[in-house]
């Protein structure tokens, strides 16, 4: 019943959106809405904002006129998939490492004092500022005949934005327990492994949830990005760039990858949510 | 990551890396087509063509040694090397330049000397110093002029946020041809258009060439050989595109390119027109098209005071052994000047489709 | 026999940002085998400290503390007591069964024997039916049977409470009292018990220390006299005796009636 | 360990962290012989930081404008929806999957669409994106805390039969304070990173991130760096004045519970 | 002189998720000018309920309650009643005097007027010195009488309080409790007073009415016999007559002695 209705809501919501986007498109004037020099709202040019049914019709088109070309969903869907397990890599990358350091930072205060801002501060830096480094760096690896594959750079540049919110928020997390908990694992002489596996980890279990959400937000941006900034060929990236380049014969057609990476984080998050219905029981803290 | 074993004779391919200065596309039908064809592997190679995104400089892929060869632009490439990096032109395959600055034709902006006040349009990465260096011909200076950064389309232009674009002769200015004119609802002419050359300015600067490492020309002889063989494979290629141009047009756009086919074709047959005729042989560097390049990357200032290069690229910069070596090799079998080449005439669809 | 808990000439200070706390100055006090102990006195004496101290929660600034004549320390690792808070401080993942079973399970009891003695613990407490409920579906004072159970799951001799009931509204407290005996009865522990409540030391102890803050130190001992063969139920507190033990304590708690109202500090 | 030295130590460890991991990096470059042309040394950028100060100011001047425009307008769109979303159930409904997609678009994707619609030729395309980036963390925030009004304050604001306006001003609205802060401070570091990300994908030239790439595109790395090191500072920057922002606030609206 | 409350044959039935719930069947209650009333009985009883339908909280399902021979919602409107709950509910961002200042500045009284009561307010319950501390500064007690001394803001002459002293130690509990004997004593407000504690009741009350549940009833109503003008002090707490009425409502709360550890519901 509930779920119902927020799924009637959410529906209403995105119509709402396509509404105004159409609403808009008809009575504002082609150049924008102006305050004097500055253009508050945008033009409403087909080139700059196509009408909602040429960006779904477009979708069912076939990509070019080439005789065997696919519908441009399809071509979308193939691609989101492929940028989908990259950033499943990426995820899985940072969610590992975001974990480490929130453990090492937990047991060893001075580790959190002294790493905590500069994982802060890691986060300012652009990420394609070191994309072409991290590129060239793993197309050096080779062992034993197996080759770093480019898409492995990508997930490892993704893993770089999803480490982050991890980190934190499993550190948190890991802090969070009440002392009475603590204290009471060490009136059983628990190890720190004990007092981490029975206490610590289960009672991050709400600050971990939506730190993950995130770090799979973060996964599927940076995957995107990456693809873009490395020239992977595979992914929604390099549709987005392809068809942002067609854009001025073929306006709809950029669209259309948009749409694929907006959907990429909505499973993302999705599959989080999911995981966290799994964890209910760790959750029983939590205001519904 | 490169040569792999010694290319005996019996069918042990040597791997190359090329790298190239973007995605697929006809722009490097010469190559795609060479792996196509087989020319690659009758020359024992097996070569492994990488593609580049945004933020990937292909001269630094090769200075690094992830890669054997590169694809990059001369100016660009010069100023890697007064940063430290040590490469060689081994193949100047681009004789002319392809870039324009397309205007309104009403716009007035006919020559290089109407820039002066317009917002002019450039893609950044290294693309804007034939701008500059053809207005610092005319004597404007950097500053006079605002550079808007054009993204992927040409949106900015049509939609007047740009007095004069940034367009490749297979590119970008197709992709206007493309798009249909919103008032006549047919697609723009030429006719609709006002296009600078820079070929015919003196900022013109030299394009496409091949790159290859130069500490290893000098001390690796397997290395010098397989340049050679990749050379005389590259020619194969391009001479292949030239007399078969809709074919390479199919061959890049099953190697990845996402253009439609119509664009495809154009591309491909604008760029045989960058290549073809080559008077002295396809690849063989005219000192004076380099000097020009080197003359304008030293005048080039950008808007913020920094220049490309300060001083004259070492004589290293680039040499004509391998490729005349190449053309040398090939002899009769294949035309290599194409003096009597005769570009096709080809017809633009909606969105390149 | 030996004693439970021997405590001998304890000082504690705690050192923090705006300077020296003294909590604890000269403490002495044994606690014998079997014997019920309360701690009482007003906020901030000391109470908490001298049970973590017990504990091995917290180290004496100066003399020291033995139960069952090992150092505290040894006494924790060996598990020789059981401990519950004010807050039950039930982990909420975590079934009734599973949090009985906690302490058990950190000590590698083996599974077969873990579930028949959380089983056994749980019908103890009288909660056998309540087993796969998770903590917040209890009542607070179902949530202190399940505190108190797993502080009896390794059978210790020795119980630390420090405020077990504080956090009950008083009906349930008192029933929550009379199981308590019941309890410590059956298994003969030591209990050294902190509490805010006259009526429920009186009712639940052989002896009541009576402490006083700044800094904390014993200020009397009374011994109830009410033997632990004395049935714990509404008629002892029904009891003159029982009230005029009640009026003893209260005497020793606050020296004269007090009238003025006094500010706590923070 | 004692209260000073806890203090001192929280300085120092970070400190050290950043000097050991500078000198291991100029170590790398000068004595280990990593080429210099692909990891520029610490030395090397701080040369060109110096050299190309005042183009790199002007550029940060331009980039941190845009990144300022976008927080404000992001967090004043986030805090009005918010408490439209806070009034009203349905609308939050509404507004959900909007707001989960504006959360996981990357902004490659949007840059070239909003330039079409903003114009190549101004920022707002970039500010645009800045703003939507910053939207959503204050949105996200702002709703939790217009949410947090206990049961108990509400019904003592009934017992005063006060009016819905007096309940929003003396209970909803600084009870939310702090959370559209931390909204706010998550937005900053995102609305920088946004702005000159955006600036990689057309527009004006003259912010951080067109000269990181043009810089990076002729090999100039150290000099790209020098823009990089500017960006992190700005980003740094910004980020400390929330923080600075919201102490101030909590010391003024202590909220009972200091994170 | 006129009734402060007025309740007749009031039930009360919320309808949740899970089905109905009887809170309060067909209560009837009348309670005094200045008279202290004191509502005891066991959780889930419907003490909150039947205050809450004074304070208009909530809308009785059947019967009328009568504030000061008004409806309760005017009576609310009016300001007739002030009310305090088990937490203080203070506003952590406001000082104490801001806080106490609240209800005044909600219905409009001049920064002057409020100046000077909330001084005279913060007098009484002798936080004078404490005016510009912040909530958290406080200790509960201390809170506490904030709580108090906002309620009587407005000079209500009916005073509602829900377990205001629950949260508190038992020591600070009892001289709250003389503090509040005092103030009321002082006032000459009615009293609706819940509470758990019976010596509570007792102590502070002209009248103790005792309820049980499923559903909320009231099952006896005791006078305490202990006038307004006895001093409510240590000695009242130590006397046998006293004694006696704790003894009484005991009684009266549990039918008889309790002996099984009934099991509670959630
Ligand atoms: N970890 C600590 N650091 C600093 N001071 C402390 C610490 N623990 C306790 N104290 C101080 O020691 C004194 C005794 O505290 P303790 O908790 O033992 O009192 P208590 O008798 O248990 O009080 P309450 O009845 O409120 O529980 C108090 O002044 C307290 O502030
Ligand atoms: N808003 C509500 N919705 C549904 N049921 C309610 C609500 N408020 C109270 N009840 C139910 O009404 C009954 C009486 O509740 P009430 O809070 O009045 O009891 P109480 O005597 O105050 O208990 P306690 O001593 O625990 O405070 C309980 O069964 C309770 O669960
Ligand atoms: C991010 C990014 N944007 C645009 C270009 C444009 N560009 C550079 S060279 C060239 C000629 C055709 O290949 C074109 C279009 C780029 N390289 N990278
Ligand atoms: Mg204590
Ligand atoms: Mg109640």
């Amino acid at each position: 019943m509930a779920r119902l209705r927020a799924a009637v809501l959410g529906l209403l919501g995105l119509v709402g959106v396509a509404g105004l986007w159409e609403g808009y498109k008809a009575v504002g004037p082609e150049e924008g809405v102006l305050v004097g020099e500055n253009r508050v709202l945008p033009r409403t040019t087909d080139l700059a904002m196509p009408h909602v049914w040429d960006m779904v019709q477009r979708l069912f088109e076939p990509v070019t006129s080439l005789g065997d070309a696919e519908p441009l969903w399809r071509v979308v869907l193939d691609a989101s998939v492929v940028s989908l397990g990259i950033a499943t890599v990426g995820w899985l990358v940072g969610t590992s490492v975001g974990l480490l350091l929130a453990v090492l930072m937990q047991r060893v205060r001075i580790a959190e004092w002294g790493l905590l801002p500069w994982i802060v501060l890691s986060q300012t830096v652009p990420l394609i500022a070191f994309a072409p480094v991290v590129r060239s760096w793993g197309s050096r690896i080779e062992i034993a005949g197996w080759e770093w594959p480019s898409w492995l750079s990508v997930a490892v540049i993704a893993s770089y934005l999803a480490f982050f919110p991890v980190a934190v928020g499993a550190l948190k997390g890991l802090q969070s327990p009440d002392r009475i908990h603590t204290e009471l694992l060490r009136t059983y002489a628990a190890s720190a492994t004990d007092t981490l596996r029975k206490v610590r980890i289960p009672a991050a279990v709400p600050y971990l949830l939506p730190a993950l959400r995130l770090g799979a937000a973060s996964a599927v941006i940076g995957t995107v990005v990456a693809e873009v900034s490395t020239g992977y060929l595979d992914g929604v990236g390099r549709l987005l760039v392809s068809y942002a380049g067609q854009a001025s014969g073929d306006p709809a057609k950029a669209w259309a990858p948009i749409f694929g990476a907006i959907g990429l984080g909505l499973v993302a998050a999705g599959f989080v949510a999911l995981l966290g219905a799994l964890m209910r029981n760790y959750r029983r803290g939590e205001a519904v | 990551a490169c040569s792999g074993g010694d290319d005996g004779g019996d069918g042990d391919l040597t791997e190359v890396k090329l790298q190239l200065q973007w995605l697929p596309q006809a722009q490097f039908a010469g190559y795609y087509a060479a792996v196509e064809q087989g020319f690659f592997e009758e020359e024992g190679l097996e070569v492994e063509i990488i593609p580049s995104g945004g933020d990937i400089v292909p001269q630094d892929a090769l200075a690094n040694g992830d890669v054997d060869y590169a694809i990059a632009w001369v100016p660009k490439v010069l100023g890697s090397i007064e940063q430290g990096a040590n490469l060689t032109n081994i193949a100047q395959i681009f004789q002319r330049s392809g870039t324009l600055q397309v205007s309104w034709a009403d716009s007035g902006i006919e020559e290089v000397s109407d820039f002066e006040g317009q917002r002019i349009g450039s893609w950044g990465f290294g693309n804007e110093w034939e701008i500059f260096a053809a207005m610092a011909a005319e004597g404007l200076d950097s500053t006079t002029v605002e550079i808007v950064t054009q993204d992927f389309n040409m949106n900015a232009f049509l939609q007047g946020d740009i007095d004069a674009a940034q367009a490749m002769t297979y590119n970008e200015y197709a992709q206007l041809l493309e798009t249909p004119n919103p008032e006549t609802g047919e697609l723009y002419t030429p006719e609709d258009f006002n296009v600078i050359a820079y070929e015919d300015t003196e900022g013109a600067m030299l394009q496409d060439a091949i790159w290859a490492d130069t500490d290893r020309l000098e001390s690796d002889e397997e290395y010098e050989e397989t340049t050679v063989a990749f050379l005389r494979a590259v020619i194969k290629g391009w001479a292949f595109a030239r007399d078969n141009v809709e074919e390479a047009a199919q061959i890049t756009l099953e190697a990845g390119s996402s253009w439609g086919p119509s664009h495809e074709l154009w591309m491909a047959n604008e760029t045989n027109k960058l290549i073809w005729p080559a008077e002295n042989g396809i690849g063989v560097m005219d000192p004076a098209a380099w000097d020009q390049t080197v003359a304008g990357a030293l005048a080039a200032v950008n808007e913020q005071d920094q220049h490309l290069i300060t001083e004259e690229p070492p004589a290293s910069a680039y040499t004509t052994e391998y490729i005349e070596q190449a053309i040398d090799d090939l002899g009769d079998e294949v035309d290599t000047v194409g003096s009597d080449y005769q570009p096709i005439e080809v017809t633009l669809n909606e969105g390149g489709n | 026999m030996q004693d439970a808990v021997r405590i001998e000439g304890v000082s504690k200070t705690f050192v923090t940002r705006s300077g020296q706390v003294h909590a604890l100055a000269d403490v002495s006090l044994t606690v014998g085998e079997g014997e019920f102990v309360s701690l009482i006195g007003p906020s901030g004496c000391g109470k908490s400290t001298l049970m973590r101290l017990v504990a091995d929660l917290e180290q004496p600034t100066a003399g020291t503390v033995e139960v069952f004549g090992k150092t505290a320390r040894k006494a924790r690792v060996d598990q020789d007591y059981g401990i519950a808070f004010q807050q039950a401080g039930l982990l909420p993942w975590r079934t009734v069964a599973a949090n009985i079973a906690l302490p058990l399970e950190i000590h590698g009891v083996g599974r077969r024997e873990r579930r028949s003695r959380v089983a056994e613990l749980a019908e103890m407490v009288g909660l056998s039916d309540f087993a796969d409920h998770h903590p917040d579906q209890l009542s607070g004072g179902m949530q202190q049977r399940v505190a108190i159970a797993r502080a009896l799951a390794e059978r210790p001799r020795l119980l630390l409470m420090d405020e077990p009931f504080g956090a009950l509204d008083e009906m349930t407290r008192e029933r929550m009292q009379s199981e308590l005996a019941r309890i410590t009865a059956e298994t003969g522990a030591a209990v050294v018990f902190v509490t805010h409540s006259i009526p429920e030391a009186v009712f639940l102890s052989d002896r009541v220390v009576v402490m006083s803050p700044r800094p904390g130190r014993i200020t009397s001992v009374i011994t109830t006299g009410i033997g632990r063969d004395t049935a714990r139920d509404e008629a002892l507190r029904e009891s003159p005796a029982f009230f005029e033990k009640v009026t003893e304590v209260r005497a020793a708690l606050h020296g004269a009636p007090v009238r003025s109202p006094a500010l706590e500090g923070r | 360990m004692s209260p000073t030295t806890e203090r001192a130590a929280r300085v120092a460890a970070p400190v050290l962290v950043g000097v050991l991991g500078l000198a291991v990096w100029q170590l790398l470059v000068s004595v280990l012989g990593v080429s210099e042309y692909l990891l520029p040394s610490p030395s090397e950028i701080w040369a060109e930081l110096g050299e190309n100060s005042q183009a790199i100011r002007e550029a940060a001047w331009i980039t941190g404008g845009n990144a300022l425009a976008g927080l404000v307008f992001g967090a004043v769109l986030g805090v009005v929806l918010a408490a439209l979303a806070g009034w009203a159930r349905w609308f939050d409904g509404m507004l959900a999957p909007v707001v989960a997609s504006v959360a996981v678009v990357p902004i490659v994707a949007l840059a070239p669409v909003l330039n079409s619609m903003y114009g190549a030729d101004s920022e707002y395309g970039r500010r645009a994106i800045a703003a939507l980036a910053a939207f959503v963390p204050v949105f996200v925030n702002t709703l939790r805390g217009l949410r947090q009004t206990t049961p108990l304050h509400r019904d003592l604001m009934s017992t005063y039969a006060a009016s819905g306006w007096q309940t929003f001003r003396a209970l909803t609205l600084p009870s939310a304070a702090p959370y559209v802060l931390t909204g706010i401070r998550v937005a900053t570091s995102l609305a920088v990173i946004s702005a000159l990300v955006a600036e990689y994908f057309g527009g004006p030239r003259g912010g951080l991130g067109s000269f990181i790439s043009t810089s990076a595109a002729t090999s100039a790395y150290a000099r790209a760096w020098a823009y990089v090191a500017a960006a992190i500072l700005l980003g740094l920057g910004a980020y400390l004045v929330t923080v600075l922002l919201e102490r101030l606030v909590q010391h003024r609206l202590p909220t009972g519970n200091p994170r």
